[in-house]
């Protein structure tokens, strides 16, 4: 079990901005592909991944980061602090 | 150093009494950001990642003032909802010379553009809009 | 805009409230020299040259505000006896983005470090010395 | 008859700050000659012409400007403003 995070579009896209998954993903990618055939509104999401970042426990990762040890995952589009 | 994630509005010269006083320094510099009225907006939302956010602009202030040898460096960044002419954040550096200070703070300002989690969302008369991040906040991260 | 060139200690806090104010207004930086107290400094005293010292701010702040196209512009420095810790002197800057706001700020410091008619003497144990102007500052005129 | 400033070491070395000339120089370097002549004093402060600014009507002018209708000539070192 892990805890996935939505922020920004991701999140209105998703409808959540939080979930518990049951996951047997080796890595990120493999979790999007989980998630995205679960229902068309993961599809739209994460539709494209180059406009997507993802953190891992707080942390910027690559979508294939291994998912070995992780707690939390958070998906969002690119930052616009400032 | 401060570093602080809030929602209440901040006042950068009140922010600045007392800031970097007392240490060797001779050069402080700060910067504001402001929601700009333009294009019809109403309002601005700012959502983050709490834990995340702090952790992240922590760290940036933490290597601003081991790589510049700062006095002191400070950090507000507010989230929720905003209204034209209100103060977004601020960043303020203090050091013994003064391409330091101003070093240091683009260095934070840059790194904060594009690097710490926060999403800005424009409210206007045309609707709802995600604010894009520009290409040009990313190339300015190639410089340090 | 405003330029003042006076005896009176001020405070960059209260010189910033409303600053950029009611302009299209994303970004203020402002920028505030300090008397640093090394090598035993018991005061500073800054000479000027009343009326050319005026002109001379004047025109940099004119050509930073046309140049970088801000909404507005703030230099106060300051003449007469100093001890450390006062400011010595400000400027501020606003504008739409940051970038701008930053350069102008920079620019009109390098410019006033070596085109504003203020001289620096340095009172302390060791007696009475004027600080002599520093080749770099002459050399940071360059990138303008 | 022109006025003359003098500001910082230049200042100190002669002793005033500021004085009527009678002058018939045609460029500053000229009233500087005249000026070292006069005593030793100004021959001091004027030494060193590198280590020397001079502004004619409140602008920074060179040594070999012309004083033709110049009011006011002043003499300092390389400003150490901020």
């Amino acid at each position: 079990m892990i805890d996935v995070m939505y922020f920004a579009w991701v999140r209105e896209r998703i409808g959540e901005s939080r979930e518990r998954v049951e996951t047997q993903a080796a890595t990120v990618a493999g979790l999007v592909d989980e998630l995205k055939a679960r229902e068309p509104r993961y599809a739209l999401a994460f539709e494209d991944l180059s406009a997507l970042r993802v953190a891992l426990d707080q942390e910027l990762c690559d979508f294939d980061s291994p998912l070995d040890g992780v707690r939390e995952v958070a998906f969002f589009p690119p930052m616009t602090g400032g | 150093m401060r570093v602080r994630v809030q929602a209440q509005r901040f006042d950068t010269g009140a922010e600045l009494e007392g800031f970097g006083a007392g240490g060797d320094v001779g050069a402080v510099v700060s910067f504001t950001g402001v929601v700009r009225g333009t294009g019809g907006l109403a309002r601005m939302e700012i959502e983050h990642y709490p834990g995340m956010t702090e952790n992240a602009i922590a760290r940036f202030a933490q290597e601003a003032r081991d790589r510049w040898g700062l006095a002191d460096v400070l950090v507000i960044h507010r989230f929720g909802s905003l209204v034209p002419g209100e103060p977004i954040m601020m960043v303020a550096t203090a050091s013994r010379h003064r391409v330091a200070a101003f070093e240091a703070a683009e260095f934070l300002m840059d790194w904060l553009k594009s690097r710490a989690p926060f999403w800005k969302k424009e409210i206007g008369a045309d609707g709802e809009t995600w604010v894009a991040a520009k290409d040009e906040d990313e190339t300015a991260l190639d410089r340090w």
